[in-house]
């Protein structure tokens, strides 16, 4: 709503080609039948490479930069490992070369979208290692997400250390998951308002009724209060500021919250159809479920939260 | 009110803990596919032939002629021993006591024991496209014909339809707007079902079309233009007591607890508290029990116990996943996490249910 | 609601009596005026012997027999040390004379009413001593409830020790303050539907708007899966069963948060007018806010609940 | 965007923090007792003195011409610092920024100086006893005389107005229902106040009835039939930044999370939420405010804030009295949990605010 004033221009008109991109090559109907739509041309936008130095054939931006891009890739609810090769892979894997990345963080069980990776990094004991896709078996496992489906990751080689910063990637993975799932929330928002003002009931279009009018104004405030979470985590991220870990809890926590209950919602009001494969907004619903546990389920977040808030020194002022 | 039971009602308990623990299957494929619907169909059978697919059911149609106790008693046992989901259910829990109360001899004969024995699955046939919430909107009709109906028009979001036998449901046989409506049952043999696809990608749904199907008269359950009072009976049971006993939900909070076990302490606490209220629907449901055989009706108050199992249902899964992550669907709580988003949506939506407990319980103005 | 089924003819009919002497002597315009209203008569009924044993005067009754009679003095607001007159001090004191008693239990730090004591118990350290008024110092303390005013007790003498079992009194003690809590809700909950339905806004009356509908229904949900569990408690209680414990701390937290629930519920739909001194709707949201934090807070019952389900053996069945 | 504060603006917070530090009463007696409505009078204008009550205003009235940031600023600094609510802020958050923007220029140098300082305290009536969230069907009226206008009529719910100077409110000088109404300010010397208690039993609010009080036409703000818009442009700004600025809640949930150091991880839980979305409230109003200085209006918006912070007020306040339990009061918790009880009501109820926001934001029909 207002939260535009929280970015710059560019940052906003990057977040614009995203969307244009993804309008033309992700609408809706590739989610079914393509396994990595608009990937290419998102390519072509550099914006695999958009964290990467810029020494190294990147764009050098940092991650509050792409917020707003991110959140776009999740409003068009955008198949593939877009947060491991976009975010995650530059901070580990510096981006020399253009690769697809697929991630197992500690605390999960399965890599996502592991099927399309030329690397997959496990990070285990605080301590990252990246193995080629060839050296790695993949076994599928039952996900809530068709268009995000997950993999059991058995490595039979020791694969190669990574150096870098492994809590910052992750913290970053998190922050880029968060704003993707502003984006989901914010699609399941507007798809819904649309659908209530067109379905008629009792006479008169359900949107009328003060019980949909209400459910989706609480969704509408979850997520525009969830939004400033994210910008401030990736902020603080980008700078390593004390409390970069905290906020990123916070926004992560706040925007799986969000989409949730956007989520919830949106089922709620489209009724039985929002649950059948007539709609496409089963795809959105999904991803807010399996991002919900994407780098840390928000039960692991809030446990965090407390910790560096109740038990740790939470000063607020500059 | 104890919650004692008395020596013939812990034997029973006893008899069904006893056989469920050696006939409970591992683990059937989804109902909603042709294998698991087989599988499922195969259970019913077997629950049958040891008279335990109906307990509270007369002994004529195939049941123990138990009390609402005892099946409550049953229904825990089932649940906590971890048997599979009834692929019966719309039958014998909607159509079931809607045949025992409005249909003749003759119907009750003829169905009920097929019904029992999973011989017939039926499938509800109420939603169409325009009238889901609005029941009264149907415009699907059955015209007369000599010596039964025609029936026209496009049923949706029929339940178990895909490869079920049979369906019932409203259908228009004039113009007023709850007056008007009959209840048919009709074999879904000659009917056009094209299934639909759930989250989970598998058929839970179906859309019945009909063009000019031809049902005769022994197939309409009460008088034409009935249907409303008797599906209004029927759903009232399917949002009370039937439909949802407490023994599914004292399963999955059980099951829960135990996930919950070493878990941080506010996980821990959410799974506590859905224990408690899984309990509070258990004794609720045993007052229930006792008012209706004391001679009390359950109306309106069924929309109570429906808010507050699918809402806590909804809970239950939601903490599952908090506690498990991305192991949910592996551990087997994908499935029970989808189900449970349709309990606001199904047999009345939460808002409808609502409206009810404000209108009719609580005596607010429309 | 259903919820009569659940209780005896002869527990019934001992609540309307106690609903009746209720009506005609604790009607609202005596709280504002009163400190006992309605005593004298409850006395005359044996309410505040009811669970002593006959051979001590009393009507020898179990817990369970007088929850619906405790549930209508949450419903008229009744002042006074209801509970521990008639409940705590029957299981701490045998009941032989009829004394008024105020409680300080373990974990608070007031003791309510304790100005119209006979008697102050205080439980510390799992030890109850009894003191007789006139020898302790009673301070005021700001509590939310006026018709239920807090008291520091300062004791200047050892007191007498009590010899019976604290935690079955204190256990009895909660559930008696989880039934009013119940009565309290019920009150909170038909006093606005009334208004609702005579209030008028925007042309109508303001009960028939989706949103003061749904709002009401779910405090009346709240309530009504909050009494099964206070009735399940006392049946325990009274039984001493394994779980006394943990369904006391059950019924204590639901009829809690069913009052707070359905207070909020009240003050919304009555807007500013239910804040005020106008109305008597003030005396009830009070009692509501303050019963639920007496014989323990809802969260300290949560926390119980806690360990006793999920960090102990929580079976169900028989 | 950064929360990187410019030099300036970290100069300011030194400033009044330092100030703060040493001129902060200790405790004030509540507001709504004559003694205590003389002392919160006092601590205004000692806040004068310093030029610290409307440091957003425009020096010639009594401000610094702050921007909107150095207002958050200082609103944080003033709850950090423990300072007493301020008794002039219906007529300095309500009254004020509608004189700037309507007013003439001999009402604003007439009133606000003594809105700034304290010396005159504004009460609002807005509400009626049959018009509490349906303002436009007011009926208090304001006749036509020579050189001005005479009151008739009855307000209700005027917060402050039991020891206020003077009011501002909504006349109707006409038939239809919006566009008939006038905004009026007026000395409540001539006015017949009762007070009504609250909860606590103290007047935090009054009843006006007017008589035929005569007030000048210099005291209508606009034009006569202008009111409706006016007092929306007042209601929005309510709602929005000027009412409820993040300060307050910011220093309520970091009192909340030192009570809840050591206590139950479950409580410690809420007690971490609660700081977290008091953080969310101020990051959000640090970007409206930069919207604001970009040129954009805050219209429905604020609509979203006034959800926001009402039921965190709401659960922050819930969860002290669960830490504190019968301690509360003694802790000084209790005043907050009434307040912010009406939180949800005053303002526009949220009912209201979730309409506005379905309808004006998300586009959903009326």
């Amino acid at each position: 709503m207002m939260m535009d004033a929280a970015f710059s221009a560019d940052q906003l008109a990057l977040a614009a080609n995203v969307r244009d991109v993804l309008r033309a090559h992700c609408p809706p109907a590739a989610l079914r039948s393509e396994r990595r739509p608009g990937w290419k041309q998102l390519a072509g936008l550099g914006f695999f490479q958009v964290l990467s130095p810029e020494e190294d054939g990147g764009l050098g931006l940092r991650l509050i930069d792409v917020v707003p891009a991110l959140e776009e890739t999740g409003r068009a609810c955008l198949p593939g490992p877009v947060v491991e090769t976009a975010v995650v892979g530059a901070y580990l894997l510096g981006g020399a070369e253009p690769v697809t990345v697929a991630v197992l963080p500690p605390g999960q069980a399965y890599a996502a979208d592991a099927d399309l990776a030329d690397l997959v990094v496990v990070v285990r004991d605080g301590a990252a290692r990246s193995f080629p896709a060839a050296s790695v078996r993949l076994s599928p496992r039952p996900g809530p997400d068709p268009c995000r489906p997950l993999f059991e990751v058995t490595t039979e080689t020791p694969g190669e250390p990574l150096g870098a910063d492994v809590g910052a990637a992750l913290r970053a993975g998190a922050v880029a998951t968060a704003a993707q799932l502003v984006g989901v929330a914010r699609h399941l928002l507007s798809t819904t308002v649309a659908y209530a003002g067109a379905r008629t009931q009792f006479g008169a279009p359900i949107g009328s009724f003060q019980a949909v009018k209400h459910q989706l104004a609480d969704a509408a405030v979850a997520v525009e209060f969830a939004a400033p979470l994210v910008w401030r985590a990736a902020v603080t991220a980008d700078k390593a500021l004390a409390g970069a870990d905290r906020d990123a809890s916070a926004a992560k926590a706040a925007a799986g919250e969000a989409a949730t209950l956007a989520a919830r919602t949106a089922l709620q009001v489209h009724g039985a159809i929002g649950y059948t494969d007539e709609l496409d907004l089963r795809f959105w619903l999904a991803r807010a479920w399996s991002l919900s546990s994407a780098y840390g389920t928000t039960a692991h977040h809030r446990e965090r939260l407390r910790a560096a808030i109740v038990d740790g020194s939470p000063r607020r002022y500059p | 009110m104890d919650l004692d039971f008395s020596p013939a009602e812990r034997d029973f308990r006893a008899e069904v803990r006893e056989w469920l623990s050696t006939h409970v299957p591992d683990h059937l494929p989804s109902m909603d596919t042709p294998e698991g619907f087989a599988a499922h169909r195969a259970w019913e059978a077997e629950l049958a032939a040891a008279r335990l697919s109906v307990v509270s059911w007369p002994e004529e149609y195939g049941g123990r002629g138990a009390s609402l106790v005892e099946w409550l008693i049953f229904e825990e046992e089932y649940w906590a021993a971890g048997a599979p989901a009834r692929v019966t259910q719309n039958g014998i829990f909607l159509l079931g006591p809607s045949l025992m109360r409005f249909g003749t001899g003759e119907q009750r004969r003829r169905w009920l024991p097929g019904m029992a024995s999973g011989e017939q699955v039926w499938a509800q046939a109420w939603s169409e496209p325009e009238a889901g919430s609005d029941l009264a909107a149907l415009t699907s009709r059955a015209e007369p014909v000599p010596g039964g109906w025609r029936l026209y028009g496009h049923k949706t979001w029929s339940s178990r339809a895909a490869y079920a036998t049979h369906g019932f449901g409203l259908f228009r046989t004039s113009g007023e707007r709850h007056r008007g409506l009959t209840y048919v049952l009709f074999p879904l043999s000659d009917v056009a079902v094209r299934p639909i696809a759930q989250l989970d990608g598998l058929p839970g749904f179906a859309e019945l079309h009909f063009d000019g199907v031809y049902v005769p008269g022994s197939l309409v359950l009460g008088r034409p233009g009935d249907g409303w009072r008797i599906a209004m009976a029927t759903t009232s049971s399917e949002r009370g007591l039937t439909l949802r006993s407490p023994g599914r939900f004292l399963a999955t909070a059980d099951r829960l607890v135990a996930l919950a076990a070493g878990a941080d302490p506010a996980l821990a606490d959410r799974a506590a508290r859905c224990w408690v209220e899984a309990e509070a629907y258990r004794l609720h449901t045993y007052a229930t029990a006792r008012g209706i055989a004391a001679g009390e009706e359950i109306g309106a108050e069924a929309s109570l116990g429906k808010l507050f199992w699918s809402e806590l249902d909804l809970r239950m899964h939601a903490l599952a996943l908090d506690l498990l992550g991305d192991r949910a669907g592996v551990e087997g709580w994908l499935d029970g996490f989808l189900f449970a988003q349709a309990g606001p949506i199904y047999a009345g939506t939460n808002e409808i249910q609502r409206t009810i407990v404000a209108e009719r319980l609580l005596g607010l103005p429309r």
